[in-house]
Parts: C-alpha cells; sequence; structure tokens
C-alpha cells in the first residue's frame, strides 16, 4: 500500500468556459496534516467540492486508499470515511449538544432507518458522545441546544461531531476563520490532538495555523499548483510571496 | 487645532434580538475623517452594534446622531442615506445577482462615490468574474465585492464588518492600503475587526467591546503602553 | 411511561366510555375525529418533523379509500375481506406515495410543494376518468364486512374496532418520531448539508418519511372508507389536502397530540358550519387568516410554549450555576 | 300521536347553500318545503312539523355524516334536495339502512333508480335520462338529425350524451362528434368551432351549470347556433342560468324543465308565494322540494303513521298532482315520471318581466320522456 | 357510452381537422395563453419578490371582473342614476387600481407580518384571504354568474382569413402582448428588476443600503395584483362573472409560473402563451386531457429543469 491516503490525478474542474480547477495532481500522505492555500479564487473550495462531490469532475480521477472514487455520491463518499467541516458553522441548531454527536454515532448502529424501533436504543451511544464531547472540552454544555453556543463552540461542536464518525480523513475549509485569537487557539490544539491516525487535509488563510500545525502545504493559484512543500520551503518562495503572503511574511 | 465635526455620536445604545438583549448601552464618538475600529470577542457585540446603527436589530433604544441628526427613530433606508456604508458581516453578496450587478445595485447616496470601473481596478479577481453570479463567486472574491459595492455609492461614512476574513495575506495588505487611502480620501470608517494586527496600524482610536459594553477606549498611541490590558481584554 | 404515552391513554380510556354515555358525544363523530386526526398526523409527520410541505396527501387518503372500497364491495363478506382490503389499501397509498414522493423529493421547498400539488392533480384526473372509481357519484355503499366473523354493521362495534386501529396507527406515528429513524429526520430537517456530509444519503430518509406518510394518510383514509361505507372524488381532491394543513396548523405542528386537536376541531366547525350556510368558506378563510396570523403555534403549541415559558421562567428566579456565555436564544421556530 | 315517531315529523334539507349549486337549491329549497309544511297547517296526524337544513358542501362524507346524525340523533324523517349525486348516494344508503326516506328533488343521477335504487328513496324532479329524450325528441321531430354534443367528461355529462344519442340513434339520425371537456371547462370556444365546424344541426351540451352558460356565450361571440341551420340545446338548464346568460345570448335556445313558474295559474300562485320571500322565482328543484314536503306529509296523513316502508308504499299508491308536478306517479324504483315541459327561449323582445323567460312549447307526457324502469334497480324485477 | 380509461372519442380524430380549423384553434390557444401570460407575470412578480405564493391571485382576477360588472351595471342603480355606468375602458383602468390597493392593504396588513417565516404561511395566509372573497362575492351576488357585454365597437367579429374572430379577442390578444411586454421590459430591462431580486434575497440588507424595501414590496405586490386585475377585467366579456371565476384557473396558473421559473418573470409570459397553445392543441386531439395535460408538462419540466425553464438556478 502506498504513503498516500488520497491522490488525485489530473483533476480538472470548468464551469462553463471559466476553469476553477486544473489538471490538479495532488498526493496527501497518510496521518498528515495538509494545507491547501493560496489566494482568493483559486479554487480551494471548488477542489473540496469536488472531492466531496458537491460538483462533478470534468476531468481527471480522485483516488483515496487505492480505491477510485470518482464517480461515487457524496453520501458514499462520507460513508468511506471522508468527511468534511463547513465554511461557515454546520450544526443542528435545535438538537442538543449531545444529540448532535449521537447523531453522528448512530450511523454505525446501522438502525438509522429503523423507523419502528424506540428512541431507547440509542442511549448505547450516549456514554461514548459524553467522552467525545469532554474530550473537546464540551460537557458542560451537552444538553444546551446547539444554537445557543458561542462561534467558537459551534465550530468545536462541529469538529466533535465529525469525530463521531471516526473518520480516516478530515477536510477542514478555513476551521479558524471569523474566530477571536483565543478559540483560534484551541482549535489548533484540537486539530493537532486529533491528528493522531488520521489524514486531515484544511484550506486555510491563517498563516499561523498553517505554520504551526501544517506537514505539508499545497499552495494553489488560478487553478493549478504553484508550490508544495513544507512551511518553511513554501514560505519561501518568491513565487507564492508573490501570488499569496505578500510583504508582510518574511 | 480645531477638532473635526462628530460624524456619528452614539450615546446609550441598547439592542435586542426577540428576548435577548445584546447591548447593554454603548457611547461612542467617531469624529469626521476617523477611523476606530471595535474589537472584542466572539459575541461581544460589535457586529451587532453596526446592525443597530442601521436599525437592523430588532429592537433598539438609546441616541445615534449621524453629523448632529438624531437617527434612532428613523427606518433603515432613511438612515443609510444619511450617508452610510455597510459592509455586513457574512458579506451579504446578492447570490442571484452577477457581480456586475451587485456592483451597480445600491443606489447613490453622495456625489464622490467611486465608479464600476475604479473599483474592478482595485480587485482585478471581480473583473475576471463579472458576469458570474454573486453566489458562485470563492468566498474571497464575495468578501472583495461587499466591499467595493459600498464604495460605489458615495457614502462617507463606512461601517465594515470583518471585511478581512478569509482573505489571502497579499489581499489583506491590499485592503489595509485601501483603507489608508480611503481614510486619506477623508473618509469615516468604523472598522470591525477580529484581527487586530490588522486594525492596528489603520485605527485612530480603538473600542473594546465586552458583553454589549464598551469596556475600554484606547487611542492609537497608548496601544504599546496599554499592551496588557490589550492582550487580557482580546485574549491575545 | 412517557407524557405521551399517558395522555394518549386518558384519551383512549375517554373515547372507549363514549358509546356509553348518550348524549356525550355522538359515536360517529367521534370516529370521524379519528379517521381525520390520523390523516392530520401523518400529514404532520412530514411538516412538521420533516420539513415537507405536501399538498398530495388527499391522492394518499383516496387511493387508499378507493382501493379498500372497492375490494369490499367485491369480497367485503369473506371473514378476511376487511383486513385484507384494509392492508391491500395501505399498499395502493404507499405506491403512490413513493411515486408523487420519489418524483418529487428531487426538488426542495415551494417547488416540492408545488410538484406534490401538480401530480395530485393528475391522481384526481385518474380517479375521474377510471371506471372503478365511480367517477363523481364514487363509491357508495362499501359494506363494512366482519373482522374474522365479527359483524361490523353495528355503530358501537364499529367504533371500538375503529378506536383499536387508530391507537395503533397513532402509536405509530408517535413511534417514528421517537425512533433511530426520526433522531435523523430532525437532524435532516435541520441541516440537511450537514446531515449528508455526516453519510446519510438525507432524500432517502425525506422519502422513506414521505412514503410513512403516505402510508399512514392511506390507513386513515381506508378507515374512513370503511366508517362512512363511501369514497368519493372529494377524499382526492386539493380541498381536502388543504383542509388537513388547516387542521395541522390549528392543533399546532410538530406536535404530537395537534393534529388530532386540529382535527377534532375542524370536524366539529363542519357539522356546526353546514347548519349556519352561507358563509361556510368566508369562516373557514378566516380561521386561516387568523391562524397563521396570531396563532401559528396552534392550540397544542400555544400551551406547550406557555408551559415552557413559565419553567423558563421559574428556571431563572432560581439561581443559575453557571449560564453559557454568549448564548444565543433559539431564533423561534417557523 | 303515537302514530308518529318521537312526536314530529322533521324534515331535513340537505344541499348546497355555499357552493355552485347555491343558486338554484340553497336556501330556497328550504324555503320551498316551508311553504309546503304551512300549507299542511305545520301538523300531520297532530304531530308538529319540522324542517332542518343544512350544507353539504357537495362533499358526500360532510352529507354522510350529517345525515346519520340527524337520523340517529336528530328525530329527521325524510331528507331532500341534493344537487350532487354523490351525496345524493351516500344519503339513500343510509336512510335505507336507518329506515328513513330520501327524496331527491335535485338528484338527477340515474344511479338513484337503477342500480342504487331503494325502496325508500323518490327521484322527485327528474334524471339526465328524461332531460336528454325530452329535448332530443323535440329536436328530432323537427328534423334536425345531425348532432355534435360537447360534453362535461364525467358521469353525469356522459350520461346525458350517452342518452340522447341513444335517443339520436333510434329516430335515424347521427352523431357526427364529441368534445368532452373538463369539469369545470373555462373556455369553450375551440369546443364550440369544433362542433360548428362539423356542421351539425344541433349542438347538444351535455354539461350544467357555469359550464352550459359559458359555452353558449363563446357560442354568440363567434356567432355560433345564432342560425336555423344549427341550433345550441343544452341538456340542462336552469332558470338560473338564462337568467345568468341574459336572453339576448340565451334566446331560441330549446330546453326540458322539470318545472316553469309561469305554465299556469296554478304554478303561477306557489311562485308568486315563492317570490314573496325570496325575490327571485323558483328553479324547477326548489320547486320540486315544495312538491316532495307536501306529497311526503300528505302520504303520511294517508298512511296514518310516519314509518317509512308505510309512507312510501302509500306514496306510490297516490296520483301526484300539485303546483308543480302533474300527472306523477311514483313508480316501484323510485322515479316519479310526470309531465314534463319543452321550453324555448324567448326573445328580449318578447319577454314583458324579469323571469319571463320562455315558452311553453308543448307538454311531454312522462311515459314519453321517461326511461323504462331498468332491470338494473332489483325492484322493478320484482313488479 | 362506457368510458374505458383513455378513450379518444371517436370524432375527434386528426383527419378531419383542416388546416383552417387548426390555425382557429391555435389562435384560440393563443387568446388562452395571454390570459395565462398576464396572470403567471403577476404571480412569478409577487412570488420573486416577496417569496410568497399569491393564493388571492384568483380571487382578484375575479373581483376585478366582478368590479368591471358593478360599475357597468349595477353602480348607476345603487347610486340611484339608472342612466349612470362605468364604461370598459374607464373600467379596464380603474378595476384593476381598485383591487390593486385592496391588495396593497391586505399586503401591509397581513402579509408583511409573514415575511420572516416559512412560504408555506403566505400561500396559507392567501389562500384564507381567497376563501374570504371568494365567499364574499357568492354571498353577494350569487354563483350563477353575469353577464357583461365588450364595448360597442369591439363587438362583432372580423374574417381573418382562416376564421371569423370575435374583434374583441383580437383587443385581448394584442392588449395583453402589449402589458406582458411592458412588464418584462420593466421587470428585466431596467434596475427595478435587479433591486427585486436583491429584495428577494435579502430585504433587511438592502434597505441598509438606502432603498425603502416595505414601500417596494407593497408596490410590487400592488403591481402584481394589478396585472391580475386587468386580466379580470379582460375576461369578463368572454366568461361568465363568477365567484369562482378565477379560482379554477389558478390552479393551471401555478403550473405555468413553475414551468417558467418561479420569479422569472420573461419565463411565466412564454411559458403562459406556450401553455394556452399546448392546451388548444389538447383539446383538438384529447380534450379530456386538456387541463391535466398542464400538470403533466409541469412535473417533465421539473424533472428535466429543476428550477423552471427559465430559473435562475443558483
Ligand atoms: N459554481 C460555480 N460556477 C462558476 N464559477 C465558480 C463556481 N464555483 C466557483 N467558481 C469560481 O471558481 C473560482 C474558484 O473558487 P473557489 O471557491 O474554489 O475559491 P477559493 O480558492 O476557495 O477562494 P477563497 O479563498 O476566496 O474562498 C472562483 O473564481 C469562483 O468565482
Ligand atoms: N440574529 C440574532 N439573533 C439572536 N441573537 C443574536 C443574533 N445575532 C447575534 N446574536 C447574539 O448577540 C450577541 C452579540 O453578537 P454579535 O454578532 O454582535 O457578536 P460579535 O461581537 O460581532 O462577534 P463575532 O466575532 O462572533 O461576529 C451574541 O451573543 C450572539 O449570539
Ligand atoms: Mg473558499
Ligand atoms: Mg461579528
Amino acid at each position: 500500500m502506498s504513503d498516500y491516503a488520497l491522490v488525485t490525478e489530473g483533476l480538472t474542474k470548468a464551469f462553463g468556459g471559466f476553469t476553477a480547477v486544473r489538471a490538479v495532481d495532488l498526493k496527501v500522505r497518510r496521518h498528515a496534516i495538509h494545507a491547501l492555500i493560496g489566494p482568493n479564487g483559486a479554487g480551494k473550495t471548488t477542489f473540496f467540492n469536488l472531492l466531496t462531490k458537491v460538483h462533478r469532475p470534468t476531468s481527471g480521477r480522485i483516488v483515496y486508499e487505492g480505491a477510485d472514487i470518482t464517480a461515487e455520491t457524496s453520501a458514499a463518499i462520507a460513508r468511506r470515511g471522508i468527511v468534511r467541516s463547513f465554511q461557515i458553522s454546520a450544526t443542528f441548531p435545535k438538537m442538543s449538544v449531545r444529540d448532535n454527536v449521537r447523531v453522528a454515532l448512530q450511523r454505525r448502529l446501522g438502525t438509522q432507518y429503523s423507523f419502528w424501533r424506540s428512541m431507547r436504543s440509542l442511549a448505547v451511544l450516549d456514554r461514548e458522545a459524553m467522552a467525545l464531547l469532554a474530550d473537546v472540552g464540551l460537557a458542560d454544555y451537552a444538553e444546551a441546544n446547539a444554537a445557543d453556543l458561542s462561534y467558537g463552540r459551534k465550530r468545536t461542536l462541529e469538529i466533535a461531531t465529525t469525530l463521531a464518525l471516526d473518520p480516516p480523513m478530515l477536510l477542514l475549509d478555513e476551521p479558524t476563520q471569523g474566530m477571536a485569537i483565543d478559540d483560534v487557539d484551541r482549535i489548533k490544539r484540537l486539530i493537532r490532538r486529533i491528528a493522531k491516525g488520521r489524514t486531515i487535509l484544511m484550506v486555510e488563510h491563517n498563516m499561523s495555523v498553517v505554520a504551526d500545525i501544517c506537514d505539508a502545504i499545497t499552495v494553489l493559484q488560478r487553478g493549478e499548483i504553484l508550490a508544495q512543500g513544507s512551511y518553511a520551503e513554501v514560505s519561501a518562495d518568491p513565487a507564492v510571496k508573490a501570488a499569496y503572503l505578500g510583504g508582510g511574511h518574511a | 487645532m480645531l477638532e473635526p465635526p462628530v460624524a456619528l455620536q452614539i450615546r446609550g445604545l441598547e439592542a435586542w434580538y426577540g428576548e435577548s438583549h445584546v447591548l447593554h448601552g454603548i457611547d461612542l464618538t467617531v469624529r469626521e475623517g476617523e477611523c476606530v475600529t471595535l474589537l472584542g470577542r466572539n459575541g461581544a457585540g460589535r457586529s451587532t452594534t453596526l446592525k443597530a446603527i442601521l436599525g437592523l436589530t430588532d429592537r433598539r433604544a438609546g441616541s445615534v446622531k449621524v453629523r448632529g441628526q438624531e437617527a434612532i427613530r428613523l427606518s433603515t433606508h432613511r438612515i443609510a442615506r444619511l450617508g452610510l456604508g455597510y459592509c455586513p458581516e457574512e458579506r451579504g453578496i446578492y447570490r442571484t445577482l452577477t457581480t456586475q450587478e451587485n456592483l451597480t445595485l445600491l443606489p447613490r447616496l453622495g456625489s464622490e462615490g467611486m465608479s464600476v470601473a475604479e473599483v474592478l481596478a482595485m480587485f482585478p479577481n471581480l473583473a475576471e468574474r463579472a458576469d458570474s453570479y454573486g453566489g458562485r463567486l470563492s468566498g474571497g472574491e464575495q468578501q472583495m465585492l461587499a466591499l467595493g459595492r459600498i464604495l460605489t455609492t458615495g457614502a462617507r461614512i463606512l461601517l465594515l464588518d470583518e471585511i478581512t476574513e478569509g482573505l489571502a495575506p497579499v489581499i489583506v495588505e491590499a485592503l489595509g492600503r485601501a483603507v489608508s487611502l480611503l481614510k486619506s480620501r477623508g473618509f469615516t470608517i468604523v472598522l470591525v475587526e477580529q484581527n487586530f494586527h490588522f486594525a492596528r496600524h489603520l485605527a485612530d482610536r480603538h473600542y473594546v467591546i465586552e458583553h454589549g459594553r464598551v469596556a475600554a477606549e484606547i487611542a492609537a498611541g497608548e496601544v504599546e503602553r496599554r499592551e496588557a490590558e490589550v492582550g487580557r481584554l482580546l485574549g491575545v | 411511561m412517557s407524557t405521551t404515552l399517558k395522555i394518549f391513554l386518558v384519551l383512549a380510556a375517554f373515547a372507549l366510555v363514549v358509546p356509553f354515555v348518550p348524549g356525550l358525544i355522538y359515536p360517529v363523530f367521534v370516529m370521524k375525529v379519528m379517521c381525520y386526526g390520523l390523516f392530520a398526523c401523518a400529514f404532520n409527520l412530514l411538516l412538521g418533523f420533516t420539513g415537507l410541505v405536501s399538498f398530495s396527501h388527499a391522492a394518499f387518503l383516496g387511493s387508499a379509500g378507493y382501493v379498500t372500497g372497492a375490494l369490499m364491495i367485491r369480497f367485503g363478506a369473506h371473514p378476511l375481506g376487511m383486513p385484507a382490503a384494509l392492508v391491500l389499501g395501505v399498499a395502493a397509498s404507499l405506491l403512490v406515495g413513493l411515486a408523487i414522493g420519489g418524483l418529487a423529493i428531487r426538488r426542495r421547498g415551494i417547488y416540492f410543494a408545488m410538484i406534490t400539488l401538480a401530480l395530485s392533480q393528475i391522481v384526481y384526473f385518474l380517479a375521474v376518468q377510471f371506471r372503478w372509481t365511480g367517477g363523481e357519484d364514487g363509491l357508495q355503499g362499501i359494506p363494512r364486512g366482519n373482522l374474522f366473523g365479527l359483524d361490523l354493521t353495528s355503530d358501537t362495534t364499529m367504533y371500538y374496532v375503529m378506536l383499536a386501529l387508530f391507537s395503533a396507527g397513532f402509536l405509530f406515528v408517535d413511534r417514528i418520531v421517537h425512533s433511530p429513524f426520526g433522531q435523523i429526520l430532525q437532524a435532516v430537517r435541520d441541516n440537511e448539508a450537514r446531515a449528508t456530509s455526516l453519510g446519510y444519503d438525507t432524500d432517502r430518509f425525506k422519502l422513506l418519511a414521505f412514503v410513512l406518510s403516505a402510508g399512514v394518510a392511506g390507513y386513515a383514509g381506508a378507515m374512513k372508507a370503511l366508517v362512512f361505507q363511501l369514497v368519493s372524488l372529494n377524499d382526492v381532491s386539493l380541498h381536502t389536502s388543504t383542509e388537513v394543513v388547516l387542521m395541522t396548523l390549528l392543533g399546532g405542528v410538530g406536535t404530537i397530540f395537534g393534529p388530532l386537536v386540529g382535527a377534532a376541531l375542524v370536524v366539529g366547525l363542519q357539522n356546526y358550519l353546514a347548519t349556519i350556510g352561507d358563509l361556510v368558506t368566508v369562516v373557514i378563510g378566516l380561521i386561516f387568516i387568523v391562524c397563521v396570523s396570531f396563532f401559528r403555534r396552534g392550540f397544542v403549541g400555544e400551551f406547550l410554549h406557555v408551559r415552557r415559558r413559565r419553567a423558563e421562567r421559574r428556571a431563572r428566579a432560581a439561581p443559575r450555576p453557571e449560564p453559557p456565555p454568549n448564548d444565543a436564544p433559539v431564533a423561534e421556530p417557523a | 300521536a303515537d302514530k308518529v315517531s318521537d312526536g314530529v315529523v322533521k324534515i331535513g334539507i340537505l344541499n348546497d347553500l355555499s357552493g355552485i349549486y347555491s343558486d338554484f337549491t340553497g336556501r330556497g329549497s328550504a324555503v320551498a318545503a316551508q311553504i309546503a309544511i304551512d300549507e299542511m297547517g305545520g301538523k300531520v296526524l297532530g304531530a308538529p312539523v319540522e324542517l332542518v337544513a343544512a350544507d353539504h358542501q357537495n362533499k358526500p362524507d360532510i352529507a354522510a355524516n350529517l345525515a346519520r346524525e340527524w337520523f340517529d340523533q336528530g328525530k329527521v324523517d325524510m331528507i331532500a334536495d341534493f344537487p350532487t349525486s354523490s351525496t345524493a348516494l351516500a344519503v339513500m344508503e343510509i336512510a335505507k339502512q336507518k329506515n328513513r326516506v330520501t327524496m331527491l328533488s335535485a338528484g338527477v343521477a340515474m344511479a338513484a333508480i337503477n342500480e342504487k335504487c331503494s325502496p325508500l328513496n323518490a327521484q322527485w324532479m327528474v334524471n339526465t335520462y328524461a332531460l336528454a329524450a325530452g329535448t332530443a325528441k323535440a329536436l328530432l321531430k323537427t328534423g334536425r338529425k345531425s348532432w355534435y354534443f360537447v360534453t362535461a367528461d364525467y358521469t353525469f355529462g356522459h350520461s346525458l350524451e350517452k342518452d340522447a344519442s341513444a335517443m339520436v340513434e333510434a329516430e335515424g339520425g347521427k352523431v357526427l362528434g364529441v368534445s368532452r371537456h373538463p369539469f369545470p371547462g373555462g373556455d369553450f370556444s375551440s369546443f364550440m368551432l369544433k362542433a360548428q365546424a362539423s356542421g351539425a344541426q344541433v349542438i347538444a351540451l351535455a354539461n350544467a351549470g357555469s359550464d352550459t352558460v359559458n359555452a353558449v356565450k363563446q357560442a354568440a361571440e363567434y356567432g355560433i347556433g345564432r342560425s336555423d341551420k344549427q341550433v345550441i340545446a343544452p341538456l340542462l338548464t336552469y332558470i338560473t342560468d338564462v337568467k345568468s346568460l341574459g336572453l339576448a345570448k340565451a334566446q331560441d335556445m330549446y330546453l326540458t324543465e322539470a318545472f316553469y313558474w309561469d305554465y299556469d295559474d296554478r304554478s303561477r300562485a306557489f311562485a308568486e308565494k315563492y317570490f314573496a320571500k325570496m325575490k327571485r322565482m323558483p328553479s324547477a328543484s326548489q320547486a320540486a322540494v315544495y312538491s316532495a314536503a307536501l306529497s311526503y306529509l300528505k302520504a303520511i296523513e294517508a298512511a296514518g303513521t310516519d314509518e317509512a316502508g308505510a309512507v312510501m308504499a302509500k306514496l306510490r299508491t297516490m296520483t301526484i298532482d300539485d303546483a308543480v308536478i302533474r300527472n306523477g306517479h311514483l313508480r316501484a324504483d323510485g322515479a316519479l315520471v310526470h309531465d314534463m315541459l319543452l321550453l324555448q327561449v324567448k326573445k328580449p323582445a318578447e319577454s314583458k318581466r324579469d323571469w319571463d323567460f320562455y315558452t311553453v312549447k308543448s307538454v311531454l307526457k312522462g311515459e314519453e320522456v321517461f326511461p323504462k324502469p331498468s332491470d338494473a334497480c332489483p325492484l322493478n324485477a320484482k313488479g | 357510452m362506457p368510458l374505458p380509461f383513455s378513450s379518444i372519442p371517436a370524432g375527434a380524430a386528426m383527419p378531419d381537422i383542416t388546416l383552417q380549423a387548426f390555425m382557429a384553434q391555435l389562435t384560440i390557444g393563443l387568446i388562452g395563453g395571454c390570459f395565462y401570460a398576464l396572470l403567471s407575470m403577476g404571480l412569478a412578480i409577487i412570488f420573486g419578490l416577496l417569496n410568497i405564493i399569491n393564493f388571492t391571485h384568483g380571487a382578484q382576477f375575479m373581483m376585478a371582473a366582478f368590479l368591471a360588472w358593478i360599475g357597468l351595471t349595477q353602480i348607476g342603480p345603487w347610486l340611484g342614476y339608472p342612466d349612470f355606468q362605468v364604461s370598459f375602458w374607464v373600467a379596464l383602468v380603474l378595476a384593476p387600481l381598485c383591487v390593486a390597493v385592496f391588495g396593497m392593504a391586505i399586503e401591509r396588513l397581513l402579509l408583511a407580518r409573514l415575511y420572516h417565516l416559512d412560504h408555506l404561511y403566505g400561500l396559507l395566509l392567501t389562500f384564507g384571504v381567497a376563501l374570504v372573497m371568494e365567499g364574499g362575492f357568492r354571498y353577494a351576488f350569487g354563483v350563477s354568474g353575469q353577464g357583461y357585454e365588450p364595448p360597442e365597437i369591439l363587438q362583432g367579429p372580423v374574417d381573418v382569413g382562416f376564421m371569423l374572430l370575435p374583434k374583441y379577442r383580437i383587443f385581448v390578444v394584442v392588449a395583453s402582448l402589449l402589458i406582458c411586454f411592458g412588464t418584462w421590459f420593466l421587470f428585466e430591462r431596467t434596475k427595478l428588476g435587479a433591486y427585486l431580486r436583491a429584495g428577494t434575497e435579502n430585504p433587511r440588507l438592502l434597505q441598509a443600503f438606502g432603498i425603502n424595501v416595505p414601500v417596494m414590496i407593497t408596490l410590487t405586490y400592488g403591481f402584481g395584483v394589478a396585472l391580475a386585475g386587468i386580466a379580470g377585467v379582460l375576461a369578463a366579456p368572454i366568461m361568465q362573472v363568477t365567484p369562482l371565476m378565477g379560482g379554477n384557473l389558478l390552479n393551471i396558473v401555478f403550473a405555468v409560473v413553475v414551468i417558467g421559473g418561479l420569479g422569472s418573470i420573461l419565463g411565466s409570459m412564454l411559458t403562459g402563451l406556450a401553455l394556452g397553445l399546448i392546451e388548444g392543441l389538447t383539446k383538438v386531439v384529447y380534450p379530456e386531457a386538456s387541463t391535466v395535460v398542464v400538470f403533466v408538462i409541469m412535473a417533465l419540466a421539473l424533472l428535466v429543469r429543476p428550477a423552471g425553464l427559465f430559473g435562475r438556478d443558483v
């Protein structure tokens, strides 16, 4: 088996005449934190959308753990263990924090279509849900409605929910966007912690986050790969500086 | 030295979303040509302050004077017509309008608005996507569009909510230059920012908001001296 | 025991004595309320718990009614005729539900509603055109038959059989809502995109909910055909589809007992209005307006809301350990 | 008065008070029934006679529910009217179970006297066959042999069309075509133009109410049916339809009705009584309610009881002859066979007052226009 | 004759249709299409901005027809001047105006409270209002319907070669096409259209940019309703004026709007005309299905193009 969890080959997406992602060959090493950065409009979100089948690739292949998943549906991909977080917060607002996590755990029971079964059959998941919440520091809010959480905690909850699926691969789209600095730190620590035994691909504009936790970085520009490497390599690349980092970063 | 006239004076501003009381009496004074920032943690009520100025909250009380005119009882569109330009949190791009339409949509509030061409020159990304629907732009492109379009209106008092969010560092730098330029042209700017590093070089004054109140007012010159206090308030 | 079950048992106990106390409530009226109540529960399962607006519920009510009725007319005398007709009626509504749902589920929001409306017009058209549905005369004089030899012609016997059938249906709906499946449905309603990203095929959940709802509506329709011994075009008409909206709204969308209360109110109102004549539509229209403008939670919803508010006030009066910071109020559900 | 159940004779009027049939039934039907009760002095066999009326909203389940409740708890002995066949059939079924009487004064469905017939039911005004036969026979007699049908696409329309075309073919005529339109129809110009293009001498409208009215109106717009070579014949038309159309558009049409207020002195006397209360003339079905109630009460008196079977048996032996129904007798299957009127709509100039709409062309004998007893009704087999 | 499902009546077979007759039927279809277009444009405009399915549309259509009728035949006697009449031409302006004002009052008093809620509530409210209006008119004027004569100069037919076409119908086609085109121009070729779409998406924000959104909404609703009103007055001489005349039409018009793409003005106009034609043709080949064909087309159209044929799919 190769070292790479996810490999794309010549992945391309054209919207009408406009090519948002062009022939991207990306290799994400297993159990690494891999950052995807690039100027606005470079195609990062679109690339995520291709991986999760919000859009269909115009051409190219996506291989996950050796299997070609180019033609699979969103839900199928999630079931394979590739789970994404959203740029805007994605919780189930009217459900309690614990139920948010339990919904994700429930998939494992395989009873999601059991409309005849009692809700009590879900109680077996409560311990695990609480453990996960404790893990991310949300145990005190277990009974609160997700809608009542602050922004940062919503993002945390979202990550807890995602972890409940125990996904081997996580796609995070700007996980710290709009967060206060102390929240950013918390999330940063959280990501590092959960990265154990998981592959993470994330889009991030916050360079401090990228510098601190990412093992590998790919820079996209106009849909194409501009540079790849470690933070030190990439941030020293003059092309990257010009296109993305600007003068503020030495 | 003659102090410039007051552009925006806010006294005891309170605001509610439904039943929940979010602002508990904000006091701010912004003079013509000044740039002030509202800092604070998530949920402190900074965005709500901007919304309450424009009457976008469910209920509000207190006093909001725009260039001396009391606006607390005016409806939103009239307040805007006093010359306020608003760049909302989460951008508020019209998804079903094209970039071009989004840019030309807003009514003119003053004579000194930028032309569409000028805006496009400022944000070349937008020029490329001019006929794309707003909803299809990338996050950063939407942010640029949101800022660009209020510059076309000629509004002289700008309320900007987290304009650097989701932008590439180069663009953030460019934006910093743009805000400085606006300031030098005499625009009055209220900046809500998470990114203190961005804000600190631009603003004349900082207000730190906490639990719907002004917790501290810090002049640009004092920042160094009060570094510790700022750090504590913002969690930097 | 859950609160729902307790309330239900009280209601059922009350219903049990109705035939023994003449002048209390007319038992046939209660049977009608049971049929429409279940119908409204079915609708509510979709609107209240899945967030889908359907204008095709009459099509399910009617198609099951027609099938059950037509079968009873031919095989009603057989000791197994009645249960078989009931089951096949429900099967018919499941099929219609699958057809309509399968097409409509691909679209969201108001489009979904409009597609169900259009497709149910087609069902109506078929009901007019088919010969076995009796055209505008409908199916008349459907025998009630017997249940394993128990003669159902007497209203009282029928009453108890209906009460049993109704209870089964009602508890079934309650179970769906409070099941692992119901939990996912709620998640789908709350945030569909997120549910998808967790690996749930949301369309399939919605479709299953739709078909189940259609089945329960059909079950109500089959019961109705047996009680009233007739099925008519009215049962498949758009009018009936809007009536069920009114029932649900009046009782309380997304509440367990709301649809029952709403059905009792609307059925009672129909009876009452029948004698005042002339202005029926005006009165019904006004109720719609008042309900939508001032009374969106419906009777049961309003009751629950007041109770919750009171509990919250009490909780606030008592010292609270640690209020979560940044606590945003829940936006009032539409 | 223990010959009378519950000590009261109660007549229920079940019809459309608020919907599309309310103009020719509705409140007016109850008023007509009250006139009959008043004429009987408000009493029969010493027991008071009462009246209840309700709106079935054209929904059979509401009708059935009301009827059940009336029979079970409301002491109602007879229910009349029913402008829609589904409500009529639904209530007939219940009345049969509860041993009470129904009188369809507005219901015209053939099923009521065929496969669904009941010994406790009477179809008191007319049925689709008689309507179709009346007009068809009269027009065939004038030599108009080629026909085109514009038919409402439901049982009622089909039934009218079937009976009329059978008649046409039996008399050596020919049906040139049929257009079946959805109900309700909206724009009829398309159908009417097709009918015109067929060259048929008669364009028969096998529909009712606003459909008929719109068809005639739009035909007039295109100048269809304005010559003697091609006439329009609506098979079911109430006086309210003609009122709505206006004589200018409706003039010269032939139609068959069970009752016309201006027929003779007796009918005028009843009509004036009615007019005093309603400020309009009675439609045929409203008049028929009067006749039904009157005959029902008379039959109770003659039978000496209000038990349904006995009353109906009595009714079958009586000759019905009142202000509305002439030379009538009630058949075993429930059909009331009586004289019908072939009417022609007057030209505007000929009309002397409001509601003066028709010239009576001829009186059609009951035996000529009503259908033969059908084998489909088991009651006929016995007799 | 027993009616097996889908029997095509013998008399309606294609062979006896001449080209002339075919043209005639197309023309009639076009006339029907004009009404669909007018009505559905109003609906589309209202949906576009208010996000409300205006179930009152049919009742408003009916109300205008009634107002025209009242003006022509009733108002004189009511006022004690039996000779006083409001002519068709005056009614064509006045009746839609009255209906629009009435509609705007409803919008201000009732609908405005619902904008922040699900579509369903607006739909139900307008449904309720429609019931009240229909019931009210039924109570006041009965159900049989009233006749309305077109003005003298539009009476009588014109020979257009393949048929005798009533002058009035020609007038209807010309007038509605003009109005449709004007409306389309107003909403899609001026900035007004962009405002409407922006207002649909985020009205609060648009207001924060200095636009008086509530007034814009009220006026737009009034405009949409006025279109229904114009259609109503135009229909009065063609259909009997009855309380139900609008309700019957409305289902079809809904379908038209959905096929065209909810909110798309051009879409509903073109679809309205096209469906009129299709319905006209169906009346020739298979009249029984002439109503249901619209719904079948709608179901098919939506399967192929979810946002409607002209909808913006963003
Ligand atoms: N559905 C679409 N149709 C047309 N163009 C699109 C569509 N989605 C994205 N684009 C265009 O593709 C380009 C890439 O967009 P994308 O959202 O992937 O950028 P991004 O790298 O995530 O940028 P940001 O950092 O600003 O979020 C943009 O120019 C955008 O306008
Ligand atoms: N629409 C709303 N309804 C109810 N409560 C709200 C709403 N918007 C904000 N709030 C609440 O009001 C408080 C202040 O919110 P506000 O958006 O002003 O915060 P902020 O300082 O801008 O923080 P952020 O960095 O998260 O944008 C928070 O507690 C928030 O949860
Ligand atoms: Mg992005
Ligand atoms: Mg904010």
